[in-house]
């Protein structure tokens, strides 16, 4: 599905994202949080790659920093070879067309107090794509691509379903015509039938135009339904990466396999007989991350290793990277 | 914790300074001294007078003077009330102004806040309209004209209760609702528009499910939650009621800071002028500070010292 | 139809509306069912289809415009429709408790943990503040907070979405109640957290025989934990019965199309396309007369839109609301079938 | 079931086409923003009458001083002080000048200075306390100190200095008003766009590469309206007496004319003697504050579209 | 629903013949001194006449008495006064001394004293050289010969220099106890000594300041009140309610509004004389009242007998001349029926006006320009120029506005002339026709006309050299002069509307604005 030799679209490299919390009398900054902690990857355009990871992990953090809603600590983000994490505001403007985000909250991203029409048309106007008769028929253009009415133009988000809702974040993405949209957490909020909705819609429309997705999400079997290929974050950290089904048919690192026996299979029979891997102890703060690798408070293998030194993200086949000393040969 | 008191001080005195300043300037471009008056002075009894008070000196000279003075503790001597000084003034009559604002503040929140309360559990009955409409009422009459129409209803026409000075509980009653009354309104409203917000949340259905008894859901639950706008309201009200109001103090001839600020105002009293401006201010950078620490208090989540 | 001596909680046509200013929201339209002790049910259904509300008319906590306007909630024989506020105080908290749907918002941030659970405790159990702290601890303990002698001086915001979910079943728990309704409880956490939270319920079923309400629209959390499940949509019960017959046998569109709608992690990565249910819920102020699903339903007759379905029994545990269902009915496979050949194997 | 329903039973059983099942769905009119939030206050009977009055009010204003027998400032010494009459509805003033015409004088200028006051207010603090808010930081707090700096410098000293350098009149007045009132306003308007910036919609619009005006006064402030709109009418009234109070330091419209304020304040000095002095202008005062608030509650729940249905 | 007038007697001042026989008195305002030589203001001197007392007292007819002076005697060049002290005593049992006196007059001239009423002793020779760091101390003409006895002497002959002796300026202060605290020592009530009937024991600021019988006066017999308590009650409207309401005994400012009921009803209502004039004052270099024809058509054109009847209600007099009755020529007559009233009648005369105003130019009003009348912000004020701008566009057809100031300002526009008619108000300081007159002389501070006459600096200047019936001439072919020029429009001649409980006989009001306690009693 995914040409093998597409061109990398966006690549990320050791990317770092620290938040400051400030203390004392002359505002020094006392403490980061560490909450992307030096990953890297890359997308080849077409291509879906889906980000897991528990909650604070940085997987929105990452999201929001490639489209700089905040600026990196340091690493770089190149969009078709231009690196734009150093870019301006002003300067990013054009690329502002080309990389969109869709929220996970389809109740917090939408202004209550915008039509449908004028949320759609916002971009348009903003980059001054279309105007008057023209901007209203992209907009119903636009609705009718995300499989909405054209009449909702003139209605409010909070007179839609949730699915609706985020249909309506997508219209609003696709208005500038995106290569790359970041998908964060965009079904969380969303009950079964609905997510199944918009899972389609997107797909359509990565077909249709050949869209690459980041796609974040906590639910695996969505995750793996619609990624090509998954990375699994951890406390800021990468800790691996591979093909959708490989990384589920044998996940190396111990977090994912944790992860994935934890995911509730909704068929009785199979449920019963599961077994979970229940993580023990509590989350570690990204303030003060654990030596050596950051899992090892809560892994059942952890070594004297892990606590001294940081495992490497390396290859370990073709394809799939992971952290974990238990790799190291 | 320590540190951040420091800093919150130092923003205090930056702050005091600038309106020291900006009072001066202004209290300087105004026309009029504090000798003008209907029949002139000779031109050599003016020249006296300047003499004495140092108005001969050049306005910089006079406005650095004066701050080394401040800076010491001594806000200077008065220029209307002869031999007196400022802060002696302010120790006459501060604390009765502080007395009077003392009991309003306390009649506000005993009565303002438990109407809020009332009124927003009573959503949409009479009696929520009732109060609420007494409540822009409240805001709507001037404290003078209510001052005025309690004087005359309870002193006058009943006899029930002195018109006017500050010497018994008696005399008390009706300067302390003239001056509450506006405030009881505005925390009312505020309250109630909170408290709406408030017994809405999760967390208040959640002390009802533990079967809690109504009272305390809405007393230890409910309020402590709706008290952070009330608070931010009553920090720069209460330093206003503290300092005393022109108006009440002059209907009820309260010998009160708010009065002398005024006649000062209008004496071209110089220092005095100054001196309530600066006192006034520090109550209210203190107060804006004291609502600061309130919040904490108040609500955990607000961490004071990382702004 | 069923012996309501056994039963923990028997709710029998329940109708709850919400008065709003543009008229009335009729959210629950004539619920029944019930519990046994010791039992778990699930109830599945869109957002809005009113599981929340159904769970609030039982702890009669229903906020202002709400208000139940029919039927009997029958708590171990006694109906708690007609209790009075001040009756309610003392089963609440202490024999029904409840774990509500966002824990984010449902501790009071301005009180401490601690201060929280020991609350209900000395309310109900009329202890002395110490022994409520110890309990309270030891409650901490048992939903696996570390150092909960630290913990519960700590507020709200001082805890992980995680943490808090668990001092809320804390909470719920610490006066050990007959009945506990849990609605939606790890919709907010990510799956390794949902994991704990579901053994620990698990857990206390089994150990105190709580009886359990499971409410969620996640069909696999329901299947962990549940025997039997009850699907609702628009304000009723589509479809009832125990977690075989929903997932092997549904017998109703709605919930034929819930299940297709979940993609299977175990699948192999020929993708196939989800199949969603089409449409949006029916607006509760003006139900429509016939089946609600109706307009969704891919198998719509003309009756459906006229006529509201009665309930069909399928076995003793299983009953569905569904005109196909009516002999004169035309036959659809994936309902008249036994579609699922998993069930069978 | 009854016998209708029987008879075509067969029919009953036929399976429906998708456009079928779609055929009774509610369609709603399509309408503008501002269309929307006009239908949602009428549906507001309290506002309407509120609206209403203060539409006719305002028209009793204008046009009434044009046949009324009487002007606000013809005296006639003799007829002071007249209790209410059919001549004279309202009764006379101690000029012998007739009150209604008076007070319906009056509303032209408190009407003015309350309504001019609470759109300098709105205009002024809103932008101020919305970029204070939404720059945040060190800017913030500086704007704040300001802020705080104003609140605290002597109102009559500031106000007789506007009087030396302008001189009396309605510009003035509104000025002085301009220049001061609009601090609460900016306070509250700062903690709400503080709250609401961090809002998912306002990332959203920075992610389309919307500036920062725009966010700001596109997004942030309209989700704002129902503090903003609390504290306008609020501002009201005491915009109103404050204008009393700067007429009274020589600020204000030049007597003979009088605004609502002075009249009250005038006639405070001998309401025991003449109540009617002071009952009419603090009626007219009072009704229309009433009307104002609650007018300002139903617009801020007609501009809220989720009460729309 | 209450006991009315019952519960109040009750109350607090129960008619007891045993209780302390206390007037309660409203000062308005607090004094901003009551040190003799510091204060300026009418209120702090009401006070002070009855706890202090000069060399002279004044009469009924405001004519000088013996006070702490036995008896005096002039020289023939009317320059040297010789003043022979009388046995009294101090409130602390000291002896009152003629050093008293030269230091309390001394003290006030000096200018590092800055007394604002320095000028009220320039009549004492060298006072104004010394007052202006011109002249020394040992040159001012004031001496204690020995204890009893004072010596002083005038610049010029002052017939009137008698009365100024009973003015609070003149009092004596204890020299002791001055120079131990010059300035606190008349704001600690310990320190406070004084030599009249009463002496001070309570300050309150702001609220009441309370003065009890002086034992140690020569005269203490005759004092029939235990004490006075002044209070400040400066809101008009609540003076009013307290009076009415029994917690005080006596009210000067009252609620102009009030007055014609009280007027009607109220035994205790009585109006006082006060010698002063309310008028409006004209820039006489600005268009279009540079012309005196404009200026007499404005005068004439009021009806200042509807004013004071409807407007100020005190019971004022229409004014038409400036200088106001109630002071007496050599003979005895009254100055203002001596100097006539100018062809200014009590009603408007309206034809003659608009024929004044068609020679100026402006038939029926026509080009009469938009001017403006300037007042100080008060609601008086505000009254009567309302009044008087409706009477000016109904009989002459023009058009004027009004402008309001706040006070200080006000006074800072009118000394820079910077208007073209203002309002004014002139009270007098000593009973003589002089304080009204010399205003207007071409060097006065208070020449807001801008009315320069050499004539009338000549007339006034030989009217101080002159006696007896030459001075009165003088003085009103001076007033004759200025009025004839038009300069100000006279108004009304101020009265003081009181109210006394009837229960308080013997008080005297003296047309300076003083209260005099002196041989007052409470009879219940
Ligand atoms: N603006 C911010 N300032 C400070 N810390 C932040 C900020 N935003 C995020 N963080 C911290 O960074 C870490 C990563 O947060 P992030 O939102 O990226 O997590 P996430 O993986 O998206 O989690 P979730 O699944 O809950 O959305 C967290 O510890 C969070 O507290
Ligand atoms: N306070 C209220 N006022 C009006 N309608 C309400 C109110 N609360 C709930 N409803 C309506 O009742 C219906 C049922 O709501 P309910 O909260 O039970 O849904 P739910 O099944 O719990 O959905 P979710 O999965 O989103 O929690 C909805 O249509 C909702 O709009
Ligand atoms: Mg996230
Ligand atoms: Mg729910």
């Amino acid at each position: 599905m995914i040409n093998k030799d597409a061109e990398v679209l966006i690549e990320v490299k050791n990317l770092k994202k620290y938040f400051p919390v400030h203390k004392g009398f002359f505002k020094r900054t006392t403490q980061n949080v560490q909450a992307v902690d030096d990953i890297s990857f890359a997308i080849k355009r077409g291509e879906t790659l889906g980000l897991v990871g528990e909650s604070g992990c940085g997987k929105s953090t990452t999201g929001r920093t490639i489209i700089r809603l905040y600026e990196p600590t340091s690493g770089e983000i190149i969009y078709k070879g231009t690196e734009i994490g150093r870019l301006s505001q002003k300067e990013l403007k054009p690329y502002r067309k080309k990389i969109q985000m869709i929220f996970q909250d389809p109740y917090a991203s939408l202004n209550a107090r915008m039509t449908v029409g004028d949320i759609i048309g916002e971009p348009l106007d903003i980059h001054e794509l279309a105007s008057g008769k023209e901007r209203l028929e992209k907009i119903h253009q636009l609705l009718h691509d995300v499989g909405l009415n054209p009449d909702h133009a003139t209605r409010y988000p909070h007179e839609f379903s949730g699915g609706q809702r985020q249909r309506i974040g997508i219209a609003r993405a696709l208005a500038v015509e995106p290569d790359f949209i970041i998908c964060d957490e965009p079904i969380s909020a969303l009950d079964v039938s609905i997510q199944a909705q918009v899972v389609n819609m997107l797909e359509d429309l990565q077909r249709e135009r050949n869209i690459t997705y980041l796609f974040i999400a906590h639910d695996l079997s969505m995750v793996k339904h619609i990624s090509d290929r998954i990375g699994v974050m951890y406390l800021g950290k990468m800790v691996e990466l591979g093909p959708a089904d490989d990384l589920y048919n044998s996940p190396q690192h111990p977090y994912t396999q944790a992860l994935l026996s934890a995911v509730p299979v909704p068929d009785p029979n199979i449920s019963k007989n599961s077994k979970r891997i229940i993580l023990t102890g509590d989350v570690p703060s990204p303030m003060n991350p654990p030596s050596g690798c950051r899992f090892r408070t809560r892994c059942q293998y952890a070594m004297d290793i892990c606590k001294e030194q940081e495992p490497e993200f390396v290859e370990i086949a073709p394809g799939r990277m992971c952290a974990c000393h238990l790799h190291k040969k | 914790m320590g540190r951040y008191v420091l800093k919150r001080i130092g923003s205090m005195v930056i702050t005091l300074f600038v309106i020291t300043t900006f009072t001066f300037i202004m209290m300087h471009l105004v026309p009029g001294g504090p000798f003008t008056s209907e029949k002139k002075l000779p031109p050599e009894i003016e020249r006296a007078l300047a003499e004495k008070y140092n108005l001969n000196d050049p306005i910089s000279t006079q406005y650095f003077d004066y701050l080394k003075g401040v800076a010491q503790g001594d806000l200077g001597p008065s220029f209307k009330y002869k031999g007196r000084d400022v802060s002696g003034m302010i120790g006459d009559y501060f604390p009765v102004s502080a007395q009077l604002g003392g009991i309003a503040i306390a009649v506000i929140l005993l009565i303002g806040v438990p109407i809020g309360v009332i009124s927003a559990l009573k959503q949409g009955t009479w009696l929520d309209s009732f109060v609420m409409l007494f409540a822009i009422l409240g805001v709507t009459i001037p404290s003078f004209v209510l001052a005025a129409l309690m004087i005359y209803v309870f002193g006058v026409k009943l006899k029930l209760l002195p018109t006017s000075r500050w010497a018994s509980p008696k005399h008390m009653v009706m300067p302390v609702f003239a001056l509450a009354a506006y405030s009881v309104a505005f925390i009312a409203r505020l309250t109630r528009s909170s408290m709406l917000e408030v017994i809405q949340q999760d967390y208040i259905r959640t002390a009802r499910a533990k079967g809690l008894s109504e009272g305390v859901v809405v007393f230890k639950h409910a309020l402590k939650n709706a008290l952070i706008p009330i608070v931010t309201y009553i920090g720069p009200m209460a330093a206003g009621i503290l300092t005393g109001s022109f108006v009440i103090e002059k209907i009820f001839a309260i010998p009160g800071m708010g009065r002398m600020f005024v006649e000062s105002i209008s004496n071209r009293d110089y220092t005095v002028i100054m001196g309530v401006t600066i006192f006034y201010a520090a109550i209210l950078v203190v107060m804006v500070f004291v609502v600061d620490l309130v919040y904490g208090v108040i609500d955990p989540r607000i961490k004071i010292d990382e702004d | 139809m069923y012996m309501s001596s056994e039963n923990l909680l028997d709710v029998k046509n329940l109708k709850t509306s919400f008065f709003t200013h543009v008229g009335e929201v009729k959210a629950i339209r004539g619920v029944d069912f019930h519990l046994k002790k010791g039992e778990a049910i699930g109830i599945v259904g869109e957002s809005g289809s009113g599981k929340s509300v159904t769970s609030l008319s039982v702890m009669k906590l229903l906020l202002n415009p709400g208000k139940i306007i029919d039927g009997q909630i029958l708590f171990n024989g006694e109906d708690l429709a007609t209790k009075t506020d001040k009756e309610m105080q003392s089963i609440r908290g202490n024999e029904i408790s409840m774990i509500f749907q966002d824990p984010m918002t449902s501790l009071n941030p301005v009180y401490t943990i601690g201060d929280q659970i020991m609350e209900a405790i000395i309310k109900h159990q009329k202890v002395s503040k110490e022994e409520a702290r110890k309990k309270a601890v030891e409650m901490l303990r048992l939903v696996g907070i570390p150092s909960p002698e630290k913990r519960i001086k700590q507020y709200p915001h001082e805890f992980s979405g995680g943490m808090r979910q668990r001092a809320m079943i804390a909470m719920a728990l610490s006066c050990e109640p007959q009945l506990l309704i849990a609605d939606e409880p790890t919709t907010a956490l990510d799956v390794t957290i949902q994991a704990q939270i579901l053994e620990l319920m698990k857990d206390l079923k089994d150990r105190l025989n709580t009886s359990i309400i499971l409410i969620t629209h996640d069909l696999g959390v329901v299947v962990d934990v549940c025997s039997r499940i009850i699907v609702m949509y628009g304000g009723l019960i589509m479809e009832e019965g125990s977690s075989e017959e929903i997932f092997y046998n549904p017998k109703h569109p709605y919930t034929l199309g819930l299940l297709k709608s979940i993609p299977k992690i175990t699948e192999k990565s020929d993708k196939q396309r989800l199949i969603p249910i089409d449409g949006t819920p029916p607006d509760l102020l003006k139900p429509p007369k016939g089946c609600p699903f109706a307009p969704r339903c891919d198998f719509a007759m003309r009756i459906c839109m006229e006529q509201s379905p009665e309930y069909t029994q399928m076995s003793p545990t299983h009953r569905s609301m569904c005109h196909l269902l009516h002999p004169d009915a035309p036959s659809v496979p994936e309902i008249n079938g036994n579609m699922n050949k998993e069930g069978q194997a | 079931m009854d016998n209708t329903q029987l008879k075509n039973a067969q029919d009953l059983w036929q399976p429906l086409s998708k456009a079928e099942r779609d055929a009774d769905k509610i369609v709603r009119p399509s309408m503008t923003y501002w269309q929307d939030v006009w239908r949602r206050l009428k549906g507001n009977k309290v506002a309407m009458g509120s609206l209403i009055f203060l539409v006719f009010l305002i028209l009793v204003a204008i046009f009434v001083p044009m046949f009324w027998p009487y002007s606000y400032s013809d005296q006639n010494l003799m007829n002071a002080n007249q209790s209410p009459t059919a001549e004279h509805i309202f009764g006379t003033d101690k000029h012998g000048r007739d009150l209604f015409i008076r007070v319906i004088y009056g509303a032209r200028i408190s009407l003015t200075v309350g309504i001019a006051a609470s759109i300098i207010n709105l205009v002024v603090g809103v932008v101020y306390g919305g970029i204070s808010g939404y720059v945040g930081g060190r800017t913030d707090n500086l704007m704040m100190r300001i802020v705080d700096i104003l609140y605290t410098i002597p109102l009559t000293l500031y106000v007789i200095l506007l009087m030396v350098w302008l001189g009396a009149g309605m510009k003035s007045i509104l000025i002085a008003i301009g220049t001061t009132y609009w601090i609460s306003m900016a306070r509250i308007v700062r903690g709400q766009i503080l709250s609401l910036k961090e809002q998912e919609y306002v990332m959203a619009a920075r992610t389309l590469g919307a500036s920062d005006s725009r966010i700001l006064f596109k997004h942030l402030v309209p989700n704002a309206m129902g503090p903003i709109i609390v504290t306008m009418t609020m501002s009201i009234p005491s915009a109103i007496f404050t204008e009393a109070f700067l007429s009274f330091i020589g600020l204000g419209v030049s007597a003979p004319k009088a605004s609502w304020g002075v009249l009250a304040n005038d006639a405070l000095g001998s309401f025991m003697l003449y109540p009617h002095h002071l009952f009419f202008p603090a009626l007219a005062l009072s009704l229309t504050m009433l009307a104002f608030n609650f007018l300002g509650d139903g617009l801020r729940d007609a501009l809220d579209p989720k009460m729309r249905k | 629903g209450c006991g009315g007038n019952q519960a109040a007697e009750g109350d607090e001042a129960a008619g007891e013949s045993t209780e302390p026989k206390i007037v309660r008195h409203n000062l308005g305002a607090d004094p901003q001194t009551i040190d003799p030589a510091l204060n300026t203001a009418v209120d702090g001197a009401i006070f002070l006449v009855n706890v202090f007392e000069g060399l002279c007292k004044t009469d009924e007819n405001e004519k000088a008495i013996p006070g702490m002076a036995e008896s005096w005697e002039v020289s023939e060049d009317g320059l040297t006064y010789t003043f022979k002290l009388r046995d009294a005593k101090w409130s602390d049992g000291e002896p009152v001394k003629a050093q008293d006196f030269e230091f309390a007059w001394k003290r006030a001239l000096d200018p590092t004293t800055a007394a604002e009423y320095a000028y009220q002793m320039y009549y004492l020779k060298g006072g104004e050289a010394f007052n202006s760091g011109e002249a020394t101390i040992d040159e001012v003409g004031v001496k204690a010969i020995d204890d009893k006895t004072l010596e002083v002497v005038l610049e010029s002959p002052t017939p009137y220099f008698l009365e100024l002796t009973a003015f609070p300026t003149y009092f004596p202060v204890r020299k002791d106890i001055v120079e131990a605290d010059p300035e606190g020592w008349a704001l600690n009530m310990e320190t406070y000594i004084s030599n009249g009937p009463f002496k001070a024991v309570e300050w309150s600021h702001n609220d009441v300041l309370k003065v009890v019988k002086n034992e140690n006066y020569y005269d203490a017999d005759s004092i029939q009140l235990d004490g006075i308590d002044f209070y400040m009650i400066v809101e008009e409207s609540t003076g009013m309610s307290a009076y009415e309401s029994g917690e005080i005994d006596y009210l000067e400012h009252i609620p102009t509004d009030q007055i014609p009921t009280l007027q009607e009803s109220h035994e205790d209502f009585e109006i006082q004389p006060y010698l002063g004039t309310y008028f409006y004052v004209f820039n006489t270099t600005k268009e279009p009242v540079n012309d005196p024809k404009v200026r007499k058509a404005l005068t004439l054109a009021i009806d200042r007998q509807a004013i004071v009847d409807v407007v100020t209600k005190g019971g004022q007099k229409p004014a038409s001349g400036f200088v106001p009755s109630g002071m007496t020529l050599s003979d005895g007559s009254d100055f203002r029926e001596k100097g006539g009233d100018f062809g200014i009648p009590a009603t408007a005369n309206v034809e003659e006006a608009k024929k004044l105003l068609a020679e100026a130019g402006y038939p029926d009003g026509q080009g009469f320009p938009t001017i403006e009348v300037m007042y100080n912000t008060l609601e008086a004020h505000k009254a009567i120029a309302e009044a008087i701008q409706e009477m000016w566009k109904q009989n002459l057809g023009i058009n004027v506005e009004l402008r309001n100031e706040e006070w200080k300002v006000f006074q800072e526009t009118r000394t820079q002339g910077d208007f073209i008619i203002a309002r004014h108000g002139w009270i007098g300081d000593y009973v003589d026709p002089m304080t009204f007159l010399d205003m207007w002389l071409s060097n006065s501070g208070n020449n807001d006309a801008d009315w320069f006459n050499d004539e009338y600096d000549k007339l006034i200047a030989d009217s101080k050299k002159a006696e007896g019936a030459d001075r009165d001439a003088l003085m009103l072919q001076a007033e004759k002069l200025m009025m004839d020029a038009n300069i100000t429009m006279p108004i009304y001649y101020y009265t003081k509307p009181t109210l006394l409980k009837s229960y308080v006989k013997g008080v005297h009001f003296s047309p300076l604005g003083f209260v005099f306690y002196h041989n007052a009693t409470i009879e219940k």
